[in-house]
């Protein structure tokens, strides 16, 4: 293959090509005013041709007084891209539920433009705004210019995380409670805990309105908060009859699809055992018409969700069956603080809570929380005869006088 | 001398054993039908009918009995008789008119005749205190009690399905009941103490430190001797450690006691097979009726007797119904104890959002 | 409490009382023509009072030659009860299927009583015949005595146990091979591996002629031999509907309960989309006048289960989907003595086949005794991304050069 | 200076970004309806009707195409927008009449409309060559590939119910990749090579020692240097000793390649959340086209499409057909990599003889 021109990248070109819109194309788009955007395409190419990346790990580098919000980064061709010797990215704390106004993303543009790349990601895994790349010293001036426009810094290293939901009661009929209101105010609230890591690794939030859980709480975030009802749920009879006029088979979709089979239709009226829904949401999600989640809301809290690395990944596990969201959440922020202390006193280096609380036992976890064990908190009881029971009779006990009195 | 000796002759061939009804039809049944209780017939291809009677075996038999139960295969079935892996007593007959006349004579012996089809079987169980060094609490007692209790759903099928009850000593579970609709366990709770004069004559140290799965066993010298001790705060009482040696003698009369699990099963029928699970951590032991073992097991019973659909066994039952409805149902206390803490206990926590709530 | 009296039993009196048959009873029967059952009472009867067992750990006791079979036991209470002093029980190889003359029965009987205690277990968990306590002078003479009327000893220790398995084709419909053939033919062939522990643990075999499982095989046994079919289910319709008059509703019952839902019903015809059915018995279970097992019947291996000391209980897992189970079977002893090699070669002390194919990896295991990987192996795929790789290109490899040609 | 800094002052409160229906709807939304691919409108308790369009993006956006789409709401939605959590775009529209004009000009500047219902949406992906020093493969570049050739599920709704795709770089897996109904995940093949003149220098070498799960590393000399060697044998790749310290380099371009997930779902509708599973441990790195990962993610999709029920995610209908069918299916060779060997690995073989044999 022939090498090259300083400016040629025909492997990357191919990516312009085909009906999906191109990220080299936005790369592109740029590289004309910016010469970190050349020299990531520069570099880009030449992952593309040698198949591997090229960015070293992070140093430390961030804003002052702050201990997260920024990924440093250091290209290992930087005499060959010195433009992206540096490629820093900053994480901005985006606002609930992913809501912008033209003016907004302007200012962000306008900042962007001026101290970086002029590349974002909108948006990260997490949830921030992330401003792709910039060099060390424009950390600071782009950081006082987003304050000035309202913005903050997102989390990064073993700090509470941004936290983000899905767009709840601002779009959603079936929110049982505020994902908005809860996920800004918590970012409020933990400020301190965002903006200087001190936990032993990271803690991320998630707020999911309802059990369809569209911001993947359950997979994703160390608190999971799912959205749910306790009454009945609603039924207008005469938009079911519409639905199955309108080819709904409701033994083949909805019964056959329901986890507990609590559905059912005599052909006039649909009926369900609302002690036997666990919410799943089937019914609601296939007629959504016809259904809606019942009035008595609240959520679902469960806890340790994380991605493999190095003990396997793990779902959130339900910590509190059903609790009340409302304002100002304080029996929610307490049991926040109980686990925060709790793993901040016991988690080893790089331990996330689920981990901690698989170590230590989900038991011994919640005495030391002060939540009571419950049923609803386990799949199934123990399969093994391990127990350790933690107290027994000694000789001379009142039990065994009683016991034995008989 | 030693070569007049016959060994490794195996077990005498089955074929010898077989009534001749079963050699003709051996491989060709056709179907079977349930009579009444305890009592079935399996008709062949050739139309051939083998009528069978199960009667209720304590499973300890003396030869006196064995002799009884010999004496009525030659009276009513050519002298043919076998035995179920529930350990009850199976009589094979070809003449329908000889079922009735066996049961009486069976009930004369004191053997139910039943066990057949939706109906609570024999409790398959082990040795306890009349045979094993390791028991938590006798075997054969327990089981009797439970079974005088019980003894009405033996006799009549008047179950939504099969229940298979069983028990086990100690936690190497000698049966199956670590896959029981309802099993009853013998568990010690109390750390092994250790007999430190004599454990470095009976026991190889690292072998005893080595036999503990939780570590809590470390090399240790007390008046000079080399010996062991036990860490109690890491002890799940498994014994393993008394297993390998004697003077880590783990019963205690004052702890020792039965838990009960439910929920497991062993056929394929339906779904899966599946282990049992915890129902309730401890009851005392409490001879020579232990009540509180009786008592629980009813209940369970009964809760799953009103509210299972036909053919669900006990884990099907709970499956549907959840387990904080079968807490509530029955009335046990969920504590701590329930909750898995042992290699795989992430797995049994619920990671879901599908939840009743009420 | 009064101490009772030599010959008083009140506890045990107890469970003499009540409609089930009485262990206590039997025991009694022979107290008075035997002292060892006398003295047994009288132990029993203080371990009821004191609420524990009076058993030594047993000591290595047995017959020459043999390394298994006797379960030696010692009472702590000796000098109490002098007769229960030595209290060794013989395990005794079971006719396969249970079934016996009554001659035979007469025969044991005739043995033990010279002998022994004259109490037996019919039978043990493992399967065998148990001869429940005699003193080691009588070990030798009983077993000369038991070989007479040919009867052997059964396993203990680290061998293989007496194989156990299910009525089979004697007496039941379903037996989809000959449970009891093939238990006497195992038995028989590995007599050396019964008698002669030297494995590094027990091995137990458990035949079922199908997936009722009527024996517990897949509970129970190390290797436990599944009866099923590959065909399709014979269904004759005039009998389902007979089944329907009398009140199964196939909905309900059969369809809810087939755990594929593989099963359906038109009001005339039974259809079975074979295929997907996964030989559960429910619906063959639930109507044997209307529904038999296909012809072309096999077998389902499956390997390792056990109780729970020391690492967690396990269930017998698939090792072979489907094979056919006709003498000489040689293809499954050739199976079993891979296995064995393999386990004798790398298990560890009082490590149960079951334990070592988690230890080393069921992918190893199965390199190792020359078997293909399948899909019907595993529940479903790995879901962690820690995959051992056992190959990779090195730099001049044909494969680099192929890979850049491009 | 530092005290006129502003900090800590979190981000803007959301509903100052609110359009005015929102505001007036909020928690009253009664019900919605897809209109058509890409396009829903949701009706409040009031009767107001809030009309989105939602438009593929690739995540990653210039500061040009960011105005470009300003410029849209401004002339579509009264200057409101937001972004999806699958970083889709989406205009809010009051206005019925405006929705085809929108689409018009999305299509213009090449953002199709689409995702919404049962169709694929997005692929949540991550930094891949772009940004990140630990990726076995790009993000940005794959997912561009794999869309252009599924992009017709993404602009219609033909499927028989949604379908996530994610991908990820690493095994550190930054989305929900390990709960996709497809995931695709870039992978190391080679153990790390240890730059033995600069380890000591650069890294603690017990924390790297300890960063292993599999104790593969240990302390070793080399050349007079304290550093440490790999047991290769025991190397699978989690690159964890990477991210403790970047002198063990596991990028290797000749094995660096993608492996393919499947079945997982985050979602508790019928079935509860899964984990994905393993289907094709290896493709290789084929840029700038990677056309063996897009090949092999067509073949799932399509037989996907074909054999699902409605409203079945991939995991649903797997576990309907069984895993042997998916394999047969999809030709996908069964290997023992697939076999999980890690630490749960036993709870994953199949349990129970109900196998389909055919
Ligand atoms: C930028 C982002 C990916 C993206 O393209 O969107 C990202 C990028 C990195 N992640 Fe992540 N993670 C990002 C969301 C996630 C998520 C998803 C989420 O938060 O919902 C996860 C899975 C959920 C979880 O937390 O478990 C995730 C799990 C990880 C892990 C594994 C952590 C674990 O406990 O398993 C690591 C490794 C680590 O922490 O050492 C990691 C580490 C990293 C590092 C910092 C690399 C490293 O080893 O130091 C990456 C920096 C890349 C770069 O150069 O910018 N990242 N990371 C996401 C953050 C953007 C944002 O703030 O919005
Ligand atoms: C005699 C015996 C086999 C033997 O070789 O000794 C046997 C015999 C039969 N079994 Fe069984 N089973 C026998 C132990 C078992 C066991 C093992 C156990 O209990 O330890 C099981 C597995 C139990 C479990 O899952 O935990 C067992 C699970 C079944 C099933 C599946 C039941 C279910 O719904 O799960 C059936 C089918 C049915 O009953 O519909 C069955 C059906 C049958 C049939 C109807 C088979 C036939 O056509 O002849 C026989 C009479 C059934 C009955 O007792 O109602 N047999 N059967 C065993 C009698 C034990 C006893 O004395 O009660
Ligand atoms: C007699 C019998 C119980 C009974 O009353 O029926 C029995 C009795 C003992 N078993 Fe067992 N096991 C008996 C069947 C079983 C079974 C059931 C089976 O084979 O189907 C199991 C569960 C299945 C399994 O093998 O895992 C069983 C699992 C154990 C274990 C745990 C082994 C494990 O790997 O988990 C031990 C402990 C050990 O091996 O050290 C054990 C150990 C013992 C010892 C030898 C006690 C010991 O620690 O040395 C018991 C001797 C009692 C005595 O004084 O006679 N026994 N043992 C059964 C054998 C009779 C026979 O030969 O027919
Ligand atoms: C806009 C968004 C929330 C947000 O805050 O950004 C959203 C919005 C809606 N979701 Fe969602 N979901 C969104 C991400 C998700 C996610 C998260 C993800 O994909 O990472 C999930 C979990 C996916 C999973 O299980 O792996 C998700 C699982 C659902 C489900 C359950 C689907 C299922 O059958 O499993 C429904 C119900 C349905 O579609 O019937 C649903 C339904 C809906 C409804 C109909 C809710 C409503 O009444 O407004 C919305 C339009 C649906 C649509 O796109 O077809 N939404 N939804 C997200 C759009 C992402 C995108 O650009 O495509
Ligand atoms: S999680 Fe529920 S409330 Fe939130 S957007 Fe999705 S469907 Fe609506
Ligand atoms: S929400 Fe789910 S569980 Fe409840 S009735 Fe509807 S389908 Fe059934
Ligand atoms: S279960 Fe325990 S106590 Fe009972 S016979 Fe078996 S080893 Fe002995
Ligand atoms: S009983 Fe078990 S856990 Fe306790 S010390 Fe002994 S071996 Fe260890
Ligand atoms: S396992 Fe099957 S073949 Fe054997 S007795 Fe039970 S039902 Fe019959
Ligand atoms: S045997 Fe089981 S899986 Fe097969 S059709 Fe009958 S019920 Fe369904
Ligand atoms: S998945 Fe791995 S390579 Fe990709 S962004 Fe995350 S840490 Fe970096
Ligand atoms: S990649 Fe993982 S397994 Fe391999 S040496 Fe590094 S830490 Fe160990």
């Amino acid at each position: 293959m022939a090498d090259p021109g300083d400016n040629a990248t025909p492997l990357l070109d191919e990516l312009e090509k085909g009906p999906w819109p191109s990220f080299v194309t936005e790369i592109k788009s740029m590289a004309s005013e910016n010469k970190m955007c050349k020299d990531l395409l520069g570099q880009l190419e030449k992952s593309y041709r040698e198949k591997r990346g090229y960015w070293k790990h992070g140093g430390i580098v961030g804003v002052m007084g702050y201990g997260g919000g920024v990924i440093g980064r250091y290209s290992f061709l930087a005499e060959e891209y010195p433009n992206v010797a540096h490629f820093h990215t900053l994480r901005i704390n985006q606002p609930s539920g992913w809501f912008y106004t033209s003016d907004a993303i302007r200012g962000l543009c306008d900042v962007w433009e001026k101290h970086g790349s002029g590349l974002t990601n909108m948006h990260g895994s997490t949830g921030d705004i992330v401003f792709l790349g910039t060099v060390t010293d424009e950390l600071e001036p782009t950081f006082a210019e987003l304050t000035e426009h309202g913005f903050d810094l997102g989390g990064s290293g073993s700090d509470m995380r941004t936290p983000s939901c899905c767009v709840g009661p601002a779009r959603c009929e079936w929110a049982c409670y505020d994902t908005l209101h809860l996920t800004n105010d918590l970012t409020q609230t933990f400020q301190d805990e965002l903006h200087r890591p001190a936990f032993p690794y990271k803690f991320k939030f998630k707020m999911a309105g309802c059990p369809n859980d569209c911001v993947a709480s359950i997979a994703r975030s160390d608190m999971s908060i799912i959205g749910t009802w306790r009454d009945d749920i609603r039924i207008d009879q005469a938009e079911v009859k519409k639905y199955v006029d309108g080819g709904i088979n409701i033994h083949k979709d909805i019964y056959a699809n329901c986890p507990t089979r609590c559905i059912s239709w005599d052909g006039e009226t649909l009926t369900i055992d609302n002690a036997n829904c666990v919410k799943c949401m089937h019914c609601i999600n296939a007629m959504p018409k016809a259904l809606r989640p019942g009035t008595d809301r609240g959520a679902t809290i469960l806890l340790g969700a994380k991605a493999p690395i190095v003990e396997g990944a793990l779902l959130g596990s339900v910590l509190v069956p059903f609790i009340k969201i409302e304002p100002p959440y304080t029996e929610l922020k307490d049991l926040v603080e109980r686990i925060w202390d709790f793993w901040g006193e016991h988690g080893k280096n790089r331990e996330r809570v689920g981990e901690l609380i698989q170590r230590v036992g989900l038991g011994n976890f919640l005495e030391a929380i002060e939540v009571e064990p419950l049923p609803e908190m386990v799949a199934h009881p123990r399969e093994n005869p391990y127990v350790f029971y933690e107290e027994y009779f000694e000789e001379g006990d009142e039990d065994e006088e009683e016991e034995e009195d008989e | 001398m030693v070569t007049d000796r016959k060994t490794d002759i195996g077990p005498p061939n089955y074929e010898q054993f077989l009534p001749p009804i079963v050699k003709a039809n051996y491989g060709k049944w056709k179907y079977h039908e349930v009579l009444k209780p305890g009592v079935m017939v399996h008709v062949g291809e050739s139309g051939d009918k083998l009528f069978t009677v199960r009667a209720a075996s304590p499973r300890l038999l003396s030869i006196t009995k064995l002799r009884a139960f010999a004496d009525l295969a030659d009276k009513y079935c050519g002298g043919h008789l076998r035995f179920t892996s529930r350990n009850n007593v199976e009589f094979l007959l070809t003449d329908q008119a000889n079922i009735d006349p066996l049961i009486a004579d069976l009930k004369k012996m004191n053997h139910p005749v039943g066990g057949i089809g939706n109906s609570i079987s024999n409790i398959v169980h082990t040795q306890g205190w009349v045979h094993c060094h390791s028991a938590a609490t006798d075997a054969s007692g327990v089981v009797k009690c439970v079974m005088d209790d019980l003894h009405e759903y033996f006799t009549e099928m008047k179950l939504p399905g099969k229940l298979r009850v069983a028990l086990a000593c100690c936690l190497n579970m000698c049966g199956a009941v670590h896959c029981s609709d309802i099993a009853i366990l013998g568990v010690h709770r109390r750390p092994p103490k250790v007999d430190h004069g004599k454990l470095n004559k009976l026991c190889e140290i690292p072998s005893v430190v080595s036999s503990c799965p939780t570590a809590a066993i470390r090399p240790t010298t007390v008046d000079g001797k080399p010996s062991v001790e036990v860490d109690e705060d890491l002890c799940m009482f498994c014994a393993n450690c008394f297993s390998v040696c004697p003077s880590m003698s783990i019963s205690d009369p004052l702890n020792d006691g039965v838990s009960i699990w439910v929920g497991g099963k062993v056929s394929n029928a339906r779904v899966e097979p599946m282990f049992s699970k915890l129902a309730i951590p401890y009851l005392p032991n409490n001879p020579p009726r232990w009540p509180e073992v009786v008592g629980a097991v009813r209940k369970i019973v009964e809760v799953w007797a009103e509210g299972a659909h036909k053919y669900e066994r006990m884990g099907e039952f709970i499956a549907r119904i959840g387990w904080p409805r079968f807490f509530k149902l029955t009335g046990i206390e969920f504590t701590k104890e329930h909750i898995d803490d042992f290699k795989h206990a992430g797995l049994t926590y619920k990671r879901s959002a599908q939840l009743r709530h009420v």
